[in-house]
């Protein structure tokens, strides 16, 4: 019964009366089980890249973060799919606002990937205003507000742009995600919820996030269409932000979409996932990925060779170590720019403590 | 003009408003009803409901999403119904508005202003008569004005909202309708972390604001009366940052302070303005800085307030002990 | 087609996905269009009375207010069939925590009536432990987090004790109230929340304050069953609470019932909802008001004659004057004793201001 | 037994529980996994699932919950993964468990504990370093113990779980295993309140707690080096209610105080400390109380924090300048 649903997206009634089963178009073998999106073969070669950019880069800095270079971090594999169907089909003016898990939709969206380089060096990193994406905050699920915000603002001043605000599955817990749900439905404001749900809130497993069977149910009871889609599979993921982006720019108001996929490293740097979770999960989880499915299909419809596949890995490899020797020789900030990061405009008594900093600056450590 | 608080800021909320399209009035009840206390009234009227409107019922939604405008380049001002409710919203002020700019090392700026009934003595139920700013001064990166007077709060109103930083704005609810004061028809402003000398004197330094200042002008007339001594008055106008420099001018010439707040005592504003006598006056100080507050406790039912607030009796009794040699 | 449903309850899947009907037993003209849930004769009438009850005292508050000898009040007019209906199902062990528009359903829990008087007069009521009634807190919504805690702690303990958690339909755009849903769910907490939809949240009509059709769609959305009713339908709403009750006893977790009545008065005496809401609607509403259907129901089938109904009126009038007149004479507590109120165990320093207190009370307003 | 602090608590939490059915401990990620630094390890597999819970990613929902359960009857012990998130909770906190014995006048109290790490020095992400302890000074209702050793944490912690009010317990992140300390095996409790000095001198007063212990008793170290002052170090160890006693006693001997605190400056608790100071030893006050303490900025990320938190020598020229005539 579950299998006749596989190639079409579901309606709403049907995803809170059943048990749901991802909308797929691209399965794990990498085979079509319903018809792609409607990408440019360039395009769609560019967001393989992206793929595996964001799985070099991230293990780049998991690296880095060994030699103590870098700064505790969430490792992005497993959810390169899910980062570029978000991000791939937005426009320059469009934004986006996500977790420290979405840096992959930052790169796509055009957020310089040395910024979150730079970051995870422990400094502050300058986002090009340009870039449209929100610098990323850790109260988890917080920035679903100001998503909202940003889209509700688009609309009040009459312009095209639409907003996507991504999240985990921990984060829909928080009250701040139900109320930008919320907000959303009733503004009819022009963004698309991502809930990346990738099985596991550090320790707690969906199961035991919520007791409803799906994430997408939040939609209906706040009065926003939602869907749920594979998100392992670039297209499915794709095709519905793509049409959910429409929507908003229309006018026809939010979309929720809940995007299944898995965390396939540690929570963190400083998380050790052997305490909670299983092996055989893993194995699972890990024949179920993204990149590899992509690469199936690529091959199957001749659009990549081995060697092309070698090359490209080869160059994410490269572009991910230039990107990380970037933001290290990108110079630190002095320590006194807080006082003029806290306010445009700083109180003399601020100035004082700049002032004080700098002399304790040139006192040093030593008495 | 002679203009009450809810009339002056309304004023300035409307002259702001048709002078700068940006600006967006937002919170409960703020459209077809005009705000609880009437502090919006006519603004959906005449603007539209795109640029006044009415939310759902959530601190947390208002304020997050008033950052998200805010970062898009509109100037939100939100109410939050009544002060008492800000702590609901504490995480979107706090480590949301407040640090924008700083989490952006100044890409965007979050140029939001919270507006908020506040202070007791008018008998309304719990959490409607609490007193949060001293709360606020742990939390950098919020700016925190309290007019105590028509003039002042229109003044101080458009400045909050030309600022480009978060601003939370609390109006005292006592102050409201008490009286009327001429206001000038014309747009202008007053700088933030500016304060006001309300009386000039020699002899000893009161340092208030809010809804405190009318107890504190009554108990220096009080003190006058009795032994002619010779005060200095102090309005702060924003508690964060305050304007250390006039505390410090008069307390130096004076020796002698006297704080009024009705927030709890312990850490907020009465305690800092302490603290900075302390850090540059200590040589001058006579007597120790007196502290007329609230106590440690949380804000009485409305009909146990009368005693927890400071009266005109307290604050004079206060500045008498303090004249005390 | 709407129609057809009247009588029967609705299965949550419906409830999502058409319009909604609420659940009727007893219609607008005191006819039974389904059939009543068993409750003895003595019981009904005792229900009835407290309707009657619930109208003289809030009436009465509203006289004293505007005497100057109350605070601040939001009138209990229109709800009175769900305020007794929610809480009349349940037992001496079970809890109740609900808003200021719930005093009636403390009443019938077990609240002296003169508490809420009392506390009107601003001062601070002792709430009898036994009636398990939580203190009104002011902070909108808030209280459903702590009945879902009471329930969770019912449930570590064992106790065969359940939950009932009241709140307003603006309450649930709290994020608050989404995460109390959500814990509930997860821990299958023995509660039931009541969404007393009255169609406005001071001035914001239930259409604005969320997109939702119903606010009953909040409970797939969280894994819980939930129900729509008539709130003015005392039948409905006693049969609905009583099934979800015993569900919860019976260790089946928590469900949700919007019940949708009417707010006929003013928001609280503070307010003037001629600026905002139109006659007609309140014509519309005054109609279907619950105290008469039950009147025409009893009076029907021979419970009731209108010469006992006229001293029922009479004995709630009696019933609320004395209980005004019980508060007005219980003595305040001292001004010193909200030092005592604030911990079991006093600082030095709060003992110090509680010394100066009294001095200050000593020497007066004078100089 | 030598212990970290890790140890210290996490003993504390287990022998409570063996000897008091009523405590329960959640929050998120604090069952199988033990919380991300391991407080609560092993504690579900002895108390079982019933007791040791995790909960759904929400702070209000789980202060609010514990809130519920606590007037309920039980003991929660609930943990905040980092303080800097207490602000999500900040409304049922302050407005909610604080007031529950205010509100019902009595009927019920609220014993919960809510244990959170803070503190800045090992290079964590935003909100993860900051200390937010003096905004519950102006929050009245809340205890706010913050232990600077294992042995205190252990004491201390039995006695915020007896307490029959709220506690907030803070944690020092870089304390948490940056020593270890003969720890008894038994139970016992260290009383709320009351300070602790750690060394005796008449020279200066040094007060501190928390994560900025070790910095003080270096910054000393180097004085006495320099000098051979004697100096006082008290250790607040509750910050509210603080002990005041214990500090007017010792300033009135020394004349003179540092406070130590990586809070931001204002209105925290070297505010208040030193209008208490200002309150009571003004006479014998010979110099400007000193504060070092975080700057009114928001915490830094990690690669400036350490100009942001207070060094030992910027502590020890504090001392050196106040003791300097
Ligand atoms: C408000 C808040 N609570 C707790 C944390 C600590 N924390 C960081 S990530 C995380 C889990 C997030 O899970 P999810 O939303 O599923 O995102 P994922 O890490 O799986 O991408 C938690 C609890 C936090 N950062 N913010
Ligand atoms: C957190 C919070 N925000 C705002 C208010 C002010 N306020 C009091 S009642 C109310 C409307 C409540 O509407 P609803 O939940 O529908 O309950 P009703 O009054 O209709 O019974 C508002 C906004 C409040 N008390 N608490
Ligand atoms: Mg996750
Ligand atoms: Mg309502």
């Amino acid at each position: 019964k579950a299998e006749r649903k596989r190639g079409v997206p579901l309606s709403i009634q049907e995803l809170v009366s059943e048990a749901e089963v991802p909308y797929q178009i691209l399965n794990e073998d990498g085979q079509l089980i319903g018809s792609p999106p409607d990408i440019a073969p360039d395009r769609l070669m560019e967001m393989y890249r992206w793929m595996y950019f964001i799985r070099a880069f991230s293990n780049k800095i998991v690296a880095l973060q060994r030699q103590g270079k870098a700064t505790t971090w969430g490792a992005l594999n497993g959810h390169e799919a899910s980062s570029v169907g978000f991000a791939a089909p937005l426009l320059p003016q469009d934004w986006i606002a996500g977790s420290y898990r979405d840096a992959g939709s930052y790169f796509v969206k055009g957020l310089p990937p040395a910024m979150v380089a730079y970051y995870q060096r422990g400094l502050p990193p300058h986002y090009p205003a340009e870039a449209h994406c929100l610098p990323v905050q850790i109260v988890i699920g917080t920035q679903m507000l100001h998503a909202t915000g940003l889209a509700m603002a688009a609309k009040i001043k009459g312009d095209p742009a639409v907003v996507v605000g991504l999240c985990g599955d921990g984060a829909t817990s928080e009250g701040d995600v139900n109320e930008a749900l919320n907000f959303a439905g009733v503004f009819k404001a022009p963004i698309v919820f991502g809930f990346i749900n990738n099985g596991w809130a550090i320790s707690l497993p969906r199961s035991r996030q919520t007791a409803a069977k799906t994430l997408a149910a939040r939609g209906p009871a706040f009065g926003i269409p939602s869907r749920l889609v594979d998100g392992n599979d670039l297209f499915a993921v794709y095709a519905t932000v793509q049409e959910a982006v429409d929507r908003a720019r229309n006018g026809e108001g939010p979309t929720l979409i809940e995007a299944i996929t898995y965390r396939l490293g540690a929570h963190t740097t400083a998380d050790d996932p052997t305490r909670y979770r299983s092996q055989e999960e893993l194995d699972e989880w890990n024949a179920k990925e993204p990149i590899k499915r992509l690469r199936l299909y690529l091959m199957s419809c001749d659009m990549l060779t081995e060697a092309e596949d070698t090359r490209i890995a080869a160059e994410a490899e490269a572009d991910a170590l230039a990107t990380v020797e970037e933001a290290a020789n990108t110079p630190a900030p002095p320590p006194e720019s807080i006082f003029d990061m806290t306010w445009q405009n700083i109180s003399p008594r601020m100035e004082q403590q700049r002032t004080a900093m700098k002399h304790e600056l040139e006192e040093g450590e030593g008495l | 003009m002679k203009l009450t608080m809810v009339e002056a800021i309304n004023q300035a909320l409307e002259q702001e408003m048709s002078e700068d399209e940006r600006i967006i009035v937002m919170g409960e009840d703020v459209g077809k009803n005009g705000g609880v206390f009437r502090v919006t009234d006519h603004l959906q009227a005449r603007f539209g409901e795109t640029r006044v409107f009415d939310t759902p019922l959530a601190e947390s939604g208002i304020i997050g999403t008033a950052v998200g405008m805010a970062i898009y380049g509109l100037r939100p001002v939100a109410e939050i119904q009544f002060a008492g409710f800000l702590y609901v919203s504490m995480n979107q002020l706090v480590s949301q508005a407040a640090r924008i700019r700083f989490r952006s090392a100044g890409t965007y700026g979050c140029p939001l202003v919270v507006r908020s009934p506040y202070g007791g003595g008018v008998r309304t139920p719990e959490m409607h008569s609490d007193s949060l700013e001293g709360a606020f001064l742990q939390t950098p990166g919020l700016k925190v004005v309290l007019p105590s007077n028509p003039y002042d709060a229109k003044g101080l109103l458009a400045a909050a909202i030309e600022d480009p930083d978060p601003v939370i704005f609390l109006e005292n609810i006592k102050l409201y309708r008490s009286f009327r004061q001429e206001v000038p028809a014309e747009r202008y402003t007053i700088p933030l972390g500016k304060a006001a000398i309300l009386e000039e004197g020699s002899d000893v330094t009161v340092i208030s604001y809010g809804g405190m200042m009318p107890v504190a002008q009554e108990a220096i007339k009080r003190v006058k009366e009795k032994n002619g001594a010779s005060i200095e008055l102090i309005d702060l106008r924003t508690i964060w940052p305050f304007d250390e420099e006039t505390i410090i001018t008069s307390v130096e010439k004076t020796g002698r302070a006297v704080i009024v707040t009705e927030a709890p005592r312990a850490g907020g504003i009465s305690a800092e303005v302490t603290a900075v006598i302390n850090d540059h006056c200590l040589y001058s100080l006579l007597k120790p800085v007196a502290r007329v507050t609230g106590y440690d406790t949380p804000f009485p039912p409305p009909g146990l307030e009368d005693n927890y607030m400071p009266t005109p009796a307290r604050v004079a009794r206060a500045i008498l002990e303090t004249l005390d040699n």
